[in-house]
């Protein structure tokens, strides 16, 4: 661990990437934001004139923040390696008591990277989502959310300070909530993105407090002096400030145990589960936790506990993703447990970084690919999601099913597709830093093949089980165009990015370091095993659903898949441990404050009126007793003055 | 000669109130405007007034002093600082928007809307005056005299157990007052026993009072403070307040008058007794941390919009009172701007259930459902006032949270990290409640409700426009807000410890400006 | 005044210490404590009226002794002479003809008053006793040209303002209380005309010419007693009831058996009526319209009319 | 002569009246009790302004005197006119001071 010494962005003796303010295109950076920013204000803002044209607007504000970004691409190879990060000043937003943070953007090749993603990927889902969305009455409304997500994500990857960070951070949240409750009609989905926002709330506290750690710790919440400082700081509050913004990074990335509420999250319209519940809103945990590189090098006992959350979610999202009739759910349990394969990577510290990054580019291009896939399958089905009404869908969708099975191929890690050469480098590092969680990583690899096999056979191959009046039919070619696109990326993007030019992992070097740690066995006897593993598990599945007929109705299963099928209890543990005593606790302070709290100053208003009601007694009416009574009183008064007076 | 600048902001409204009261019964719709443009020129002047505060300058700008009993060293002191300044904006600027979401309220009602307008006037003038008060028998008078006005407002007008809890309020408020009374006399005592018998804040600040009598004194001045504000556990008149009170009125009443209690926190009680409030704060962060968690919890249980409304305004205050006694400056900075940025909100929220309420003729949650798809607009404004509630960024409720939360992390980790279950709590109470009014199958008889009209959305859209202002060029506002803050905590011996790590000249940079 | 200046004079110049002083002082006061506790003890209210003019009498001896002739003579003129005479006054009008029961109806009270009036004593008694008071100064040296003149040069001078004041309580009361005892007419008064022929409608016709005359019987031929009926039986309205509510009258009762040989017995019903109502004929006694009550007994309507006659009258 | 007894005089004509109102129940006797008290309180200030000398304790008896006087005529008033109401002249009768 502590070979490391290649991060930290500030000008420290052994850091050798300097931050410079950006001149010249890049420090028109903010466009970027603006572009979606202005699209979704003009969309949301602009009422139902806006109705005809919205998805346009939309599409094209989403398209230029693309072509943006591909030209700030360009402009930043065009410097030397080492000096590629940029800083584009906007306006300082406040200064309280020397806490002084600035409204600025940071771009470098690590937020290059999910510029590039966000803005490809979405601009895709954009041009898909004309299609999916053609009968619904409030497309416009669904653009300007879909442009808002975008502003908010680009913000959340452009940021130079944690706090600015966290605007797009709850921004992606917001958008994500209003986009999973978009079918507001439907009590589950707005019960679902509820849940949602609630349970990244829960994320957001470990944020909250990690950036306060970081004022009491650095005065600052800037990357720049957090990052110089973290070399100073005591470990222990590098490691609170690392197992803080875990707990940030598990609530959006629906890492155990904030992970109950992406399976959820797919109440949403599909283009929505494959932009931000797939490709990218999903893994700004990741992208949280690489930028923070600077603390997890120094925190080891934090970096174990990332390991640890990604091992986990890794195993529990295939399990509950092998289980799943509900199309989305499946592909929404893989999601979990590529990301866990993320997290994994990204708790190896220098050695795993960049492949967290890779494996997250890659997982981008080919998840999103199988959910606008699912999509279009229910696009073409009446919005069926059960893949047990599935079944010999290839003929009816050929490029749907191409597509598809492009996506296919590369999560489960058949080279050369994307995901196997990711994945790959993610269970070498695994296995290089211990052999216990490279075991998980490859049993993962081998359970992603057998639910990505069992999704395959259910629902485009193996025999019709469809409904009666549903007529499968090809999507328009406004949805199936992004549904080529990403699959062609899923073919060669793994490829292109580990070789072409330096390889991804020479990109990020200077953001992320590079650390390599020695393989117990030979590489390629560790590709071979790895292999082995996934065929393995697509024969099992091809035993198991492609032999033999499916059922329509879902059988009762094993302990194992009624767990997994009710997400491993994630939701019971949830309502058990949390939801059911909350309510209890709510319902039973509704009681001590009426009967306890407003009670004891009712009674106590009481208690004086009774007694005021007593003491009435005393006024007779009678003259005379009153006399006596001024009589005592002015008696008492003279003894209470002799008693003062006289010693 | 020089303008008195403050006490023209003060007699603006209060002339309004006079001439508000003597237009002929009848002719409501004069009276209303009348109080309006009364309001709208108390708002010019107080924008006048916030142009010539100067940053860095004395600590008390556009002082006026003139002897008011001069044998009792009473004086019509005003002057105005940093929070004295942001709290005077929010009232100005509240004050209108509250007065035109009253317009159809008034309506409603069966009685002559004129007094409602007129007596809206005199509170503004009255805590315009206790913001801007320098002498403390003045502060104190105004204080108390704010509850009458206001117990009429809650009492004449709203749902049908206003009287008991007009009663409520008033009681309530009158006994933190009567102790607080104590307290300022046992203060008086104080500067009388040092040779110079005098009420002026300053003056009194520089007396030096021994711990004993200070804590008695200080638990004087809070317990008034800790019932307006309302701090748990004197906080139950507030939803009974909230819930009877038209919902304009309870916007006004929870987002700007029961301001001037955490003002008082700030602005009196602990410059006055910086030992005694040294000694307590843990104390009162302990409630204040109840507050939050319990105010939200408390908010999730409710049936009545108004009533959930008024908890989780418990809750917020809990917030302002957390920042306030963190005793750190970013805290009190965080507080005195989430005092501006809760008035706000709450005013938002409140106002938007107004017309929802105005449209239905019920305040429970369970006569609503699903709204979103006949009235779109009225839910988005709802949304977005329900999250400038739960402080989301870059709305102007979430820098004040954080830096709440910030500044008591740096004194009080356990309380901080308690305090912000809160935030998860008010997504949950926000987003719950939004979600069983607006969303989910529309109920039948709802189609025919109508959308926002013109006047309800020029009520909202400033409230708006300035929640977003706010949120993303905070800067100015904090820059205030700490010019005033900062001297203020410096009467009390607590700093917070600096960095642990000083990183770089560029930080020490910022600490410089 | 200056004879009583004169004599102030004298007094203040002589009275240091003198014996005089000292033996008028043992004789008065016993006197003005006996008529304070007999106007606590008389059942009377006459009767206390007078032990007050005793005392109060006895006090304004022991203003002059003291030095303040002026207040002496005050004393006697306003108190003593004004105000003891409208408290008579009043007892005529309104209580003459009753006396308070020995009977205390509130529970306690007079334990406790006594109780409370003699912790009063010990204390007051006690604290005066115990004080260590000086010697008078006496007033010579602030009254150098006599008491009257120097209490009219403050009166007149640095009180003149409460003067006044007290000027204005005076005249306030005297119209308070014009006001509070006038009352309005509310019905037209009834002519004699009026009331004779109510008389005859309403009233018993055998009263119609009117009643009988107290004391035509030979022997008692006086008010207290009534006059005897042709049947030979007593008329008890013959007599006013003031005297019987006093008991100044020979009851009926009493009468009767003088001369039960002449007329029937007498109807213990009867007697006890009359034995029954002492108090409530008083007001008629006052009104100045003897022939007027005796009807009015029976009916509700003239109750009324004695109390509106006796409010015009004041 | 010392002013010890005249104030002991004082003391007891004043505490003789005082019973006399707590005892009596006859409106008119009571509140000669409490002209007996007024004058009581007058011997005091009588006897104090002898001892310090100077007049102010005599005007105020006179003042009182005169008040009194006004006290009377409003108190004889009221009574006459609660007997006319009540017919009785028992301060007990008027006891409507209650609830």
């Amino acid at each position: 661990m502590n070979s490391i010494m290649t991060h930290g962005l500030a000008a420290q003796a052994e850091v050798h990437q300097v931050v410079r303010d950006a001149s010249g295109l890049i420090s028109s950076t903010w466009l970027l934001i603006a572009f979606p920013l202005l699209g979704a204000a003009v969309l949301l803002l602009g009422g139902r004139r806006l109705d005809k044209t919205g998805h346009l607007i939309g599409t094209a504000a989403s398209c230029l923040s693309f072509v943006m970004a591909v030209a700030l691409f360009v402009a930043m190879l065009g410097e030397s390696g080492d000096a590629r990060a940029f800083n584009v000043p906007l306006w300082e937003w406040f200064n309280a008591a020397g806490y002084q943070v600035e409204v600025g953007l940071l771009l470098d090749q690590l937020s290059m990277a999910f510029v590039l993603l966000i803005t490809g990927v979405g601009s895709l889902i954009h041009v898909y989502s004309i299609g999916y969305m053609e009968h619904d009455e409030r497309r416009r409304r669904f653009f300007g959310y879909l442009n808002l997500f975008v502003a908010a994500m680009l913000l959340l990857v452009l940021a130079s300070d944690y706090l600015i960070l966290f605007i797009g951070w709850e921004g992606v949240g917001l958008a994500s909530y209003l986009l999973i409750g978009f079918w507001q009609h439907k009590p589950s989905a707005a019960v679902a993105a509820k849940k949602a926002f609630v349970v990244n709330r829960v994320g957001d506290m470990g944020m909250v407090l990690a950036i306060a750690s970081m004022i009491v710790v650095f005065g600052s919440s800037s990357f720049e002096l957090v990052f110089a400082g973290a070399g100073d700081a005591p470990t222990s509050w590098l490691n609170a400030l690392g197992l803080l913004l875990l707990l940030a990074a598990c609530g959006k990335s629906a890492q155990f145990p904030l992970q109950s509420w992406l399976l959820d999250a797919m109440e949403g319209p599909t283009p929505v589960s494959a932009l931000i519940h797939a490709a990218t809103m999903v893994t700004a945990g990741v992208y949280l936790v690489v930028r923070s590189a600077a603390i997890y090098d120094l925190a080891p006992e934090a970096r174990t506990a990332v390991v640890l959350v990604g091992t986990i979610t890794l195993l529990m999202g295939a399990i509950i993703g092998c289980a799943k009739d509900d199309i989305k759910k499946a592909l929404a349990g893989s999601t979990m447990s590529q990301i866990g394969y993320m997290m994994l990577a990204a708790g190896l510290g220098p050695a795993g970084y960049a492949f967290a990054i890779f494996h997250l580019i890659t997982h981008g291009f080919f998840k999103a690919n199988m959910f606008l896939g699912a999509g279009s399958v229910m696009h073409g089905m009446n919005d069926e999601v059960n893949m047990r009404r599935f079944g010999g869908l290839r003929a009816a969708m050929p490029v749907t099913f191409l597509t598809f099975a492009l996506g296919y191929l590369a999560i489960i890690g058949i080279p050369p597709f994307a995901g196997y050469f990711s994945k790959d480098k993610i269970i070498e590092a695994a296995f290089a830093d211990n052999i216990l969680i490279g075991l998980c990583a490859l049993i993962g690899a081998g359970i992603t093949a057998f639910y990505m096999t069992r999704v395959m056979l259910m629902t485009f191959l193996t025999s019709k089980r469809w409904a009666e009046d549903v007529h499968p039919h090809e999507s328009p070619r406004v949805m199936t165009w992004p549904l080529i696109g990403l699959a062609a990326l899923s073919l060669v993007g793994g490829a292109a990015l580990l070789y072409v030019g330096g390889g991804i992992v020479e990109w990020l070097e200077p953001v992320t370091g590079e650390e390599h740690h020695d393989l117990p066995l030979p590489v390629a006897a560790l590709i071979a095993i790895t292999l082995v593993v996934v065929v393995a598990g697509v024969a099992v599945a091809w035993l198991l659903y492609g032999r033999r007929p499916v059922p329509v109705e879902a059988p009762a299963g094993n302990p194992l898949t009624v767990a997994a099928r009710r997400d491993l209890y994630g939701d019971a543990v949830n309502e058990a441990v949390l939801m059911r005593p909350g309510q209890y606790l709510t319902r039973s302070l509704v009681y001590v404050e009426n009967r306890g709290v407003d009670g004891a100053v009712i009674g106590a208003a009481k208690a004086v009126g009774g007694l005021s009601a007593r003491w009435r007694r005393w006024q007779t009416g009678f003259v005379r007793s009153y006399a006596l009574t001024m009589l005592t009183g002015a008696g008492l008064v003279v003894v209470a003055m002799l008693l003062v007076r006289l010693p | 000669m020089t303008i008195p600048w403050l006490t023209l902001l003060i007699a603006a409204p209060a002339l309004g109130a006079v001439l508000t009261a003597l237009v002929p019964a009848g002719r409501g719709t004069l009276a209303k405007q009348v109080a309006i443009a009364f309001s709208l020129l108390s708002l010019a002047i107080a924008i006048a007034v916030i142009a010539q505060f100067e940053l860095g300058a004395d600590r008390y700008q556009l002082v006026e002093q003139q002897a008011w009993i001069d044998a009792l060293g009473i004086y019509w002191a005003l002057g105005i600082d940093g929070i004295g300044a942001a709290l005077i904006a929010l009232t100005a600027v509240a004050t209108p928007i509250v007065a035109m979401a009253m317009w159809p309220e008034a309506e409603a009602e069966k009685r002559d809307p004129k007094a409602f307008f007129a007596l809206l006037l005199a509170v503004e003038a009255l805590i315009f005056t206790a913001f801007l008060a320098k002498d403390v028998l003045l502060f104190y008078i105004v204080f108390e005299a704010m509850l009458i006005p206001l117990y009429f407002m809650i009492g004449m007008y709203g749902g049908p157990q206003r009287r008991y809890a007009a009663l409520k309020f008033l009681l309530y408020n009158l006994f933190g007052g009567l102790v607080m009374l104590a307290a300022v006399i046992g203060l008086y005592v104080q500067s009388v026993d040092a040779g110079n018998a005098s009420f002026l804040l300053t003056d009194l600040v520089a007396l030096d009072i021994p711990v004993e009598t200070q804590r008695w004194l200080f638990l004087g001045f809070m317990l008034a403070f800790a019932i307006k504000a309302p701090l748990w556990p004197f906080h139950t008149w507030l939803p009974d307040a909230a819930a009877e009170a038209t919902p304009s009125n309870a916007a006004f009443l929870s987002g700007v008058a029961d301001k001037v209690g955490t003002f008082g926190m700030i602005a009196l009680a602990v410059p006055l007794f910086p030992a005694a409030a040294a000694e307590f704060a843990p104390v009162i962060v302990v409630l204040a941390v109840i507050s939050i968690v319990y105010g939200a919890l408390l908010a999730i249980g409710q049936t009545d919009m108004k009533r959930l409304i008024g908890y989780t305004s418990i809750s917020h205050f809990g917030f302002i009172v957390l920042g306030i006694f963190a005793l750190t400056e970013r805290g009190a900075t965080g507080s005195t701007l989430y005092m501006i940025n809760h008035g706000l909100s709450t005013i938002a929220l409140f106002v938007i259930v107004g017309f929802m309420i105005s449209r239905r003729r019920s305040r429970l949650v369970a006569d609503y459902g699903g709204m979103q798809k006949t009235t779109p607009k009225l839910a988005g404004v709802f949304l977005f006032a329900g999250l400038s509630g739960l402080a989301l960024p870059p709305l102007s409720t979430f820098l004040s949270e954080f830096l709440v939360i910030a500044g008591t992390f740096e004194q009080y980790r356990a309380a901080a990290v308690i305090a912000t279950v809160g935030i998860v709590l008010a997504a949950l109470y926000i987003l719950w409640l939004y979600q069983r009014t607006m969303t989910g199958p529309e109920r039948a008889d709802i189609g025919a409700t109508r959308d926002l009209g013109r006047r309800e959305i020029a009520v909202v859209t400033p409230l708006i426009a300035l929640i977003l202002a706010i949120g993303f060029f905070p800067r100015t506002v904090v820059d205030v807000i700490d010019d005033g803050v900062g001297p203020t905590l410096a009467e009390v011996d607590v700093e917070a410890p600096p960095p642990l790590v000083s990183v770089t000249d560029h930080a020490a940079e910022g600490n410089d400006e | 005044m200056s004879p009583l200046a004169a004599v102030a004079a004298q007094v203040g110049e002589t009275t240091a210490s003198t014996a005089g002083e000292e033996v008028l002082f043992w004789i008065i006061a016993p006197l003005a404590v006996i008529g304070a506790l007999g106007l606590v003890f008389s059942r009377k209210a006459v009767h206390g009226a007078l032990f007050l003019a005793v005392t109060m009498i006895g006090l304004a001896i022991l203003y002059i002794a003291l030095e303040a002739p002026f207040l002496g003579v005050v004393q006697v003129v306003v108190y003593t002479g004004a105000i003891m005479m409208l408290f008579l006054f009043v007892i005529m009008l309104i209580g003459v003809d009753a006396s308070d029961s020995r009977v205390e109806t509130i529970r306690g009270q007079r334990g406790a008053a006594a109780l409370a009036v003699f912790g009063v004593i010990v204390l007051l008694v006690a604290v005066t006793g115990r004080a260590a008071l000086p010697d008078p100064v006496g007033t010579a040296q602030a009254a150098p040209e006599g008491n009257v003149y120097a209490i009219a040069d403050l009166i007149f001078g640095r009180y003149v303002w409460a003067f006044e004041t007290v000027a204005a309580v005076l005249i306030t009361a005297a119209v308070g209380a014009m006001a509070l005892t006038h009352r309005e007419r509310l019905a037209r008064r009834h002519s004699q005309r009026e009331q004779s022929e109510r008389r005859f409608r309403e009233g018993d016709p055998k009263d119609a010419a009117g009643m009988p005359v107290p004391g035509v019987y030979a022997r008692h031929n006086a008010v207290d007693t009534p006059a005897l009926l042709p049947d030979g039986t007593p008329a008890e309205s013959s007599v006013s009831p003031v005297l019987v509510a006093r008991g100044a009258t020979r009851l009926a009762e009493e009468f009767a058996t003088d001369v039960g040989r002449l007329g029937p017995e007498p109807k213990p019903g009867e007697a006890e009526s009359t034995a029954e109502r002492p108090t409530e004929p008083s007001d008629a006694a006052t009104s100045g319209l003897p022939d007027d009550s005796p009807a009015a007994h029976g009916t509700e309507e003239t109750d009324d009319e004695p109390e509106q006659d006796g409010g015009d009258a004041r | 002569m010392s002013p010890t007894p005249y104030l002991v005089l004082a003391t007891l004509l004043f505490t003789i009246g005082g019973a006399g109102v707590l005892l009596r129940r006859n409106a008119l006797v009571a509140f000669m009790s409490v002209e007996l008290m007024l004058n009581a309180a007058n011997l005091a200030f009588v006897t104090f302004a002898r001892m310090h000398g100077n007049l102010d304790g005599q005007i105020m008896a006179f003042f009182v005197m005169v008040i009194a006087a006004a006290e009377v005529v409003v108190g004889l008033a009221i009574i006459v006119m609660i007997f006319r109401t009540r017919r009785s002249a028992s301060v007990d009768d008027a006891s409507l001071l209650k609830l």
